[in-house]
């Protein structure tokens, strides 16, 4: 193990600004950041990250690296939502629409881990693809569907249901059209996207040239910045992990290693640079605060947030860009090297 | 001055565009909304600090005829059994104008 | 506790300054306001997205004795009658402090 | 519908905390929060426009029982008079759901 | 015509980003920029604009040139908005509030779409006067004044009026001040003059250098984010066209092209620069929808925003910065080369 | 008298943004920044000042001259209160509660004039020490637990606190937990010191590379938009002065003077540099209108913020960055050359 590498990390500026964040909430400082700022800085972060990394796919071009790349994403987010459900139905006795709700929160993925990976990787000086981005927009939302479906199929139908769902759509059944709308065109997946394609075809011009000092020069900065909200966030959010109970703070550790383990193998399987093997590993041990929440409000409406959101929130997002990022590098770096 | 009813509405931020739905759907064009709102119910702590919309609230207060309150209240209470929220009715005086 | 009467007004955000001047005049200096509020009307949509603060509304809520009710609903009529929105009156109990 | 109270307290920003603690203690779970709200009252002007929240005000509501209202208004007016601020009650149907 | 103007237009990342915040209103995307930011971005492109402008003028000085756009500019918004007045009353039976407030916003400018036309030629390398952010400035008002002054001659004077009249000023005339403080001191009008001055002042010393990361080079970047709101507010509005019918559609496409041409004509004459030209063009073609709205409101209270806000803002802007900009510019190229 | 300094000083961006802010509530314009941006911009000036100061100390190591500027900075923040204190209850004959809230404001500092300062001195390429934003921090808290303690000893025990000080703490007495927490911990002395610490470890490293387009670059361009708001809110307390009175008007520009002068005196005792010094003038002239009201709303209750709030904010502040800065600085040059 590295230890320099965590060392270092836990040293540098976006991390020692979450602490800070934190600490202001246990000394009850009123230090507060406005949330639409905390909104901006975040629709700013992702479309930074789309823009640049579709301006670098335009450079590289379309290869079998990118395809492999993507059919890994799209196989990690499938099996991790079902692996997870299980463990928590069978091992830890949770009922099935937390269970469901917790699957798909960690079988879906968190922008800002990746976000935060990318300064890393970028002060390292370690390479990587633009169409990491392209995976981490194609992880956000199959995980979530997984999860309603294994929802609706381990469900026993509900008697009450047949009463409830007259002619008011309000009342009617889960709503299709609504769960893609929230999986597939929630803001940050579509903003992610749709910037990744302006780069892609707008990318190599003059116009990349010209948005550099907004999107690229700023970018470590408002990170800072946005690590400072997400650490008031995270610790306001820690006291909610009493309910969760010791097990399932156990499990939000527990997983993202278990996931970095899988993501590692099927990273080095298909032969991935060590820089995208990093993302590839972040994304698969991140977990959802954002995505997951507003698909699963309508879809698994009975699901706890207060369990699944302080999991994420406070012990995953944190353990990961702390702890994760420099100690899943150093393992990678024993097999890459 | 002539009396109507005030009916007050606390439900999800992302539950409102359904509640406008239904005001246009029974003829009621006056309406007056807050978007972001906080607070606490059965569902929990709702505090609106987090990037997501969903753990807050939205407000709308629409003053009608009396007659027209029954209907408005029918219409929404599924809703508010299904996502939450909270619904009060109170009297008031409208100043004709 | 005390009855009162509160008095709600919601108008244009730029007419808000006018309604605070009437206030004043009338020797009321208790009110409570809500810059950013929205809603929909006689005078339509009031969706409060655009860049200019002309289509967004302001709340104004003011406890005042029953006594002055009937002065300020009259001084605020015509600014009504002219500028559009509107003025609820209902009754409450002031918690004496 | 069930008859309940409507409490509505508009006091500092910075007391907002404290409110809600007081109801948290008294077991009211149910309460509906409007964080930047402004105003003037006896102690003058509250315009909000400053680079500390020391002069804005927040808003709460809380629809409770009938029997609750006594017992949260008690709470409530010694943190009133030590550091300003308003409390209203009214009554109002809660739309059962 | 130049169709790789046009192209390379609508492949440029502010475009572009335009199209995606539609694109989000169809999709019903929960995607959304928060109002406060909005608002920043728009101080932020006329505080940058009229700052350089500013500066610019202070180093080019005073001269025969500057004088001759500003009367150019005072003059076209003095005819636009009495020939289309007359277009709308005589030739499409409009009521005399509507068509006076259609008037004025056609009459008037955009200063987004300026800013827009600034960046494109900044891309293009092609250079302009820091006068042309002064002839934006002076043309937001005229047009306003005569559009109120339309409407006041050609109406009736109103029975009822006099019951209101009384001493209460609330239901009084007209207020001048009223009228003059939203035309003239509009916040728009406002901070594009004042940071002008400040441009013309400090222009050219070390302040002028120090502020350029701020001001300069992150422009194109908040002009992207700005359009990804513009384009949500743009859609939003679309549907009210429907009430405006196929006449007052085709008016917005229509008079910005005949203004265009007559910008055309009177920037030849007067021998503008083919930057300066591009930018007169733009803002004759282009219609108001931020001063306007704020002076109407109480001007010509009778007329209905749902008409002249979704004109300017949902087809007479999409189509300045999309079609126009390419389409005046080879245009000019014509005659200018 | 330097005035060559002084008109510089008057002509610069953000003095001249500052006018313009209050030239706007002057002509009645609507301009009008929104709150959360305002507090957005607060937060990254004092971030930026934070993090730079820290990461300037990391470079030149504790040293004897960082010491003594502590203990002057300690000083003079113990020593102003308690002298305006008696000034404004001896001289001026005013309430114990005014004058002790008075005396904190005019002891505590204004981070909003140090940091125009900085400002100042960059442009005129004045070099001054990372310390003195650790000096900053320090000075903003003493004077207000000394004000609160000058409000204790001379206050006659209230015959009606006994009725209140029930078990109810909500109606005790003055909690030193809270005054301590608002006095220390609040916003600003909080995000100065993180960002100073933060800065102090991540300094010197590729950390502090990355930062500079965000904290270092804007900097400039985000003070004018940040003075532009300022101009707004101190033009609208300015009517609020009739209240306070001629003797307070007074009173809000001669003790700056004064403080400027012993400030003067010490910095040259103990051997500062010219920039050093003049940053230690300007905080021990400049007024708080952030931390004091916080904390003497709970303190002092009884004292009316409509007096030191509109003395500070649109007296004091505009004196000390229009005439104050270049009147300071050519007064220390006839010491320092
Ligand atoms: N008793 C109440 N009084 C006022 N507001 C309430 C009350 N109960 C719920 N609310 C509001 O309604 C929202 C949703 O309530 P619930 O669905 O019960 O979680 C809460 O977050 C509150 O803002
Ligand atoms: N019946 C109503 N109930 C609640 N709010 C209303 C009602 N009618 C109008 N409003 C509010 O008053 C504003 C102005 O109304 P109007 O002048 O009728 O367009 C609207 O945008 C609403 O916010
Ligand atoms: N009569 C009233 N009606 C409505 N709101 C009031 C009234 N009096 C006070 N307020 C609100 O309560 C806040 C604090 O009041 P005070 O403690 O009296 O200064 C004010 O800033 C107002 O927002
Ligand atoms: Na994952
Ligand atoms: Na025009
Ligand atoms: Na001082």
């Amino acid at each position: 193990m590295d230890a320099s590498l965590i060392i270092n990390n836990f040293l540098s500026p976006p991390i020692l600004f979450f602490f800070l964040g934190m600490l202001a909430i246990f000394v009850h400082s009123d230090l507060d950041i406005p949330q639409p700022l905390a909104k901006f800085f975040s629709l700013y972060l992702l479309m930074s990250i789309g823009y640049r990394g579709g301006a670098e796919l335009a450079h590289s071009g379309m290869t079998w690296e990118v395809a492999t790349a993507m059919g890994a994403a799209m196989l990690m987010s499938v099996i991790v939502p079902i692996y997870t459900f299980f463990i928590l139905t069978r091992q830890l006795k949770m009922v099935v629409h937390d269970a469901a709700a917790i699957a798909a929160t960690y079988g879906s993925v968190s922008a800002v881990t990746f976000v935060t990976a990318t300064a890393f990787l970028q002060k390292l000086e370690i390479p990587f693809g633009g169409h990491m981005v392209a995976a981490l927009a194609l992880m956000e939302s199959p995980a979530i569907i997984i999860g309603v479906l294994l929802y609706r199929l381990f469900t026993a139908r509900n008697p009450n249901k047949d009463t409830l769902a007259d002619q008011n759509p309000a009342n009617g059944e889960l709503s299709w059209s609504e769960l893609m709308r929230d999986a597939v065109f929630n803001a940050s997946v579509f903003l992610i996207l749709g910037s990744l394609v302006i780069g892609l075809i707008s990318g190599g011009g003059p116009g990349e040239k010209a948005l550099e000092p907004f999107l690229k020069d700023l970018f470590r900065g408002v990170l800072c910045f946005f690590l400072l909200d997400m650490g008031l966030v995270a610790a306001r959010r820690l006291k909610d992990l009493r309910k969760a109970g010791a097990s399932l703070a156990a499990f939000a550790i527990l997983i993202p290693l278990i996931n970095a383990i899988l993501a590692t193998a099927v990273a080095k399987m298909i032969g991935m640079s060590l820089g995208d093997a990093l993302l590839f590993v972040m994304l698969c041990a991140s977990a959802s605060y954002i995505a997951v929440p507003a698909a699963v409000r309508l879809s698994i409406p009975d699901a706890n947030p207060s369990l699944y959101v302080p999991m994420s929130l406070a012990i995953t997002f944190p353990f990961n860009i702390i702890v994760g990022l420099p100690l899943y590098l150093s393992t990678l770096k024993l097999f890459w090297s | 001055m002539q009396p109507v009813k005030r009916i007050e509405i606390i439900l999800d931020f992302q539950d409102l565009a359904k509640i406008v739905k239904i005001l246009n759907s029974l003829g009621i064009s006056g309406y007056t909304v807050i978007r972001d709102v906080t607070g606490s119910g059965d569902r929990g702590l709702r505090p609106g600090d987090e990037l997501t919309d969903v753990f807050k609230n939205s407000y709308i207060m629409t003053a009608c005829p009396e007659e027209k309150m029954q209907e408005i209240v029918e219409a929404i209470r599924p809703l508010l059994k299904r996502f939450g929220g909270i619904c009060l009715v109170s009297d008031a005086q409208w100043v004709i104008h």
